[in-house]
């Protein structure tokens, strides 16, 4: 697990579990923010690079703004260009609420949870 | 009932300035997805100050609450190279989306040549279904 | 870090201030006894304040936030009907429990007979066990 | 269940529950400060009236400042005088860490929980 944090600064948690040899899960925990997002954007390509199939686990994610949304957003085109994969699990409220309410959520392809987000793999 | 903020101009207060905008909201009783969006968007008008701020600079947040909505006035010294804010780019389209009546006024700088950059927003105790 | 939150003097958005401190001692790594000590001690003092608030008196709040504790200035214009600060009060004994270096002064009023009050505190950012 | 509560403020709840004929519990819910003292002392002195054994179950409680401890501290002042007990069921942590930190914990009598509370009397 990496901790993003500082001596004052909100904090963000990435996870990364690797399912088979194409899979990738990566567990997104507390605040996506102008802090924290460079790092989450990093880890994405790192991960898109390397699996076809890329699910991000966003249940455990307490705030998400527009710099998460962005780093989100680019992961998503990215995987289109490279023909992977990325597949959001997205249950917490308020991920889901930064998503509807800027109408990206149509751009983005979503599992209940991370088991069907890895079983649905086309 | 009005409150106003002053921090040094870091992407590290941002947390705090949208929890204090959260909790404004939630004790004015505004229902969930308005308490939400309003927190994404003081973060998101924070943000793009604080990436044009001056050396040294001080952000200022204004919050007025009103019966039925939160109005935030924000401002920066502007750094002398910052041009004029983004409003064709992803995080000024989000602003849009999350926020009534966004705007942004650029004022004589009283502190070096960046002049002062205004953004003020509104948003209603309500959210509006999204279409 | 500092900030500075500048707010009508009301016991209405002391809950706010006191959000607020908890939010940056929380985010300064406080211990939990350390963050609720100073969430205490904030509500304290600024019920004391607005208690002897002039009309219409801004109630002004300063925290610098340092690498093992967190400092506070509060500050109001007092009522020309106010006397000193009650410092033999339970609310005062309270205070002093909590937060360490507490100190109040009185400084020559700006705007009318009242004067104007200062009450600052420190807090460090890990809690001493109790004896 | 009576909701102290306006435009804009914090909010506290208070619900009371009567137990026989001479004990009555009243549980105390969320920020007891300045705001909502006043409302919690009237409470407190009414069942202290009419009731041998007052609980006061503080389980609930989400912020409890000087106003609220000194609520508390004259209630029990206020029993003692009366020949009434007053006892605290106390395991929220912030109200817990608040009576301990002002070190008024040991003017108080406390049970575990309620039923014990209740069965305890003297
Ligand atoms: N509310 C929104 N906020 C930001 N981007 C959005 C929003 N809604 C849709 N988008 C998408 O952002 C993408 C980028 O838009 P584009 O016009 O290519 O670039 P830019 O936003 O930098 O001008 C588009 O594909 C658009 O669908
Ligand atoms: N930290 C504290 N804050 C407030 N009151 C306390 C504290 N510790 C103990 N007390 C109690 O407060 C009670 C009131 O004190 P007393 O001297 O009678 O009145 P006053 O505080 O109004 O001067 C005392 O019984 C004392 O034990």
């Amino acid at each position: 697990m990496r901790h993003v944090s500082s001596d004052f600064a909100d904090i963000m948690d990435l996870q990364v579990t690797e399912h088979g040899s194409d899979a990738r899960i990566v567990t997104v925990l507390g605040e996506v923010d102008a802090l924290t997002a460079p790092e989450l954007a990093a880890f994405l390509t790192a991960q898109l690079a390397t699996a076809r199939v890329v699910v991000v686990d966003l249940d455990g994610v307490d705030f998400l703004g527009s710099a998460g949304l962005s780093v989100l957003f680019e992961a998503n085109q990215q995987a289109g260009r490279q023909d992977r994969v990325l597949r959001l699990v997205c249950n917490s409220r308020i991920a889901n609420r930064a998503l509807e309410a800027t109408e990206l959520k149509e751009h983005f392809s979503f599992a209940d949870n991370v088991p069907d987000a890895l079983t649905d793999s086309p | 009932m009005s409150l106003e903020l002053r921090t040094t101009a870091s992407a590290l207060v941002i947390p705090t300035i949208r929890s204090v905008a959260a909790d404004l909201a939630a004790r004015a009783d505004f229902d969930l997805d308005s308490i939400d969006d309003l927190r994404m968007a003081v973060d998101d008008v924070c943000a793009m100050l604080v990436r044009i701020a001056a050396r040294d600079a001080t952000l200022s947040c204004s919050f007025i609450v009103r019966a039925d909505r939160i109005e935030l006035a924000a401002e920066i010294d502007a750094d002398a190279s910052a041009g004029p804010l983004p409003t064709k780019s992803f995080g000024w389209r989000v602003l849009e989306s999350l926020a009534d009546d966004v705007s942004v006024a650029y004022l004589p700088g009283v502190h070096g040549e960046g002049g002062r950059v205004c953004i003020t927003l509104a948003k209603g105790a309500v959210a509006v279904p999204q279409t």
